[in-house]
């Protein structure tokens, strides 16, 4: 299984601070960007924005980032601390 | 040292734990505030939150490349989660080094990363009850510009 | 607030005076420190004299032109006179602004004035007793070099 | 009469902080320098160092500035506080 999370406006738009999906139908990051945007059309709205960013097992990625079973990914608006 | 907390720090006592060297000739430190007006909004409060494990992670990774970079004896980052007022303190970044020079330019190369790198986000409410998420400024980015010269 | 004193001072005192307008974001300070090694010698104590009248004349001259380039909501500038120990606070300067450029533009701005103009001398004692005025640094004068352009 | 301040390392060398000069036989600095390393061969030697610097009234000046009565001068070495 594959851990995602959503903060920020990610997680109140989408009313969902986490989730898991298997691991057999996400390969990588586009793959699974893909699946949960077909969920229905205002997933496919909120996670079509340009400024989203993922992060795998903490660290900033792209699309091309391969998961495999155990990996957490998060999606996330741009930062706004400090 | 690195640390995440909802309680507020003291600048004096944070300084005199980046001073315990008796190498240190100069120590920089930035804080951050919740200011009144932002994004032409009258602001009341601030909620902060932040994804754990990756914000401690990125700010390692942040304070790393300055110690890469410069001549840093100690250095300090503490970043605040949860509700904050008005003139609150945010964010204290304190470098100690031997001159100034390094402790300048380790302390803004932090907080420009920081700023863009470290998953941290600023919920506003207004003084009329809105409550709206921060937009990224664009400015922000173009910070980082300097470095890579 | 330009202040020469034989007494200590407190950053977190010092940063709650410069927060105090709500517009502030950033507060940016620069505090300098007595160092056990300078010039290759062990220093145990350093006694600061300066110029009265002329110091504070040079340090408002310094705060004047860094407010004529930078957006400062206020500025402090303390120094102290006298006998100091290893690791005692010797000078501190806090700028407050809307954004963290101006408060650093401006902090490290006055520094390399303040190293440079402000009528200051530093006089050493060593662990073995000796005791000589220190050299000015050619690295303070260069340092001014960045402001010109 | 000119008022003639020495700091730091001029002061210890002249083994003097303070002295007094006739306006009349010290029209600007560089008369003033020159009367004063007359004094002896000590104060020849220590006012001669390329890196003396000189206030006029508490602004930083150089041999060229006119001098009148009242006037306080301060000669010392470069500075080095911060």
């Amino acid at each position: 299984m594959i851990k995602v999370l959503f903060f920020a406006q990610i997680r109140d738009q989408l009313a969902t601070s986490e989730l898991r999906m298997p691991s057999s139908e996400n390969h990588n990051i586009e793959m699974l960007l893909s699946n949960l945007k077909a969920r229905d059309s205002h997933w496919q709205t909120v996670l079509s924005k340009t400024n989203l960013l993922v992060a795998v097992n903490q660290t900033i990625s792209n699309e091309n980032s391969a998961l495999q079973s155990g990996d957490e990914v998060a999606f996330f608006p741009p930062v706004t601390g400090g | 040292m690195i640390k995440v907390q909802t309680t507020d720090f003291n600048l004096q006592a944070e300084h005199d734990k980046l001073r315990e060297k008796s190498s240190v000739g100069a120590v920089v430190t930035f804080s951050g505030l919740v200011r009144d007006i932002n994004q032409g909004k009258e602001v009341s409060s601030l909620t902060l939150e932040h994804y754990p494990g990756m914000t401690e992670k990125s700010l390692t990774k942040i304070v790393e490349q300055a110690k890469s970079r410069w001549n840093i004896i100690d250095c300090t980052v503490i970043h605040r989660i949860g509700e904050l007022k008005l003139s609150d303190q945010i964010v204290f970044v304190g470098i100690a080094s031997l001159h100034r020079q390094d402790a300048f330019a380790a302390c803004e190369f932090i907080m420009d990363y920081l700023k863009t790198e470290a998953p941290f986000w600023k919920k506003e409410s207004t003084t009329d009850n809105e409550s709206y998420w921060v937009d990224a400024r664009e400015g922000d980015l173009k910070a980082l510009n300097k470095w890579s010269k």
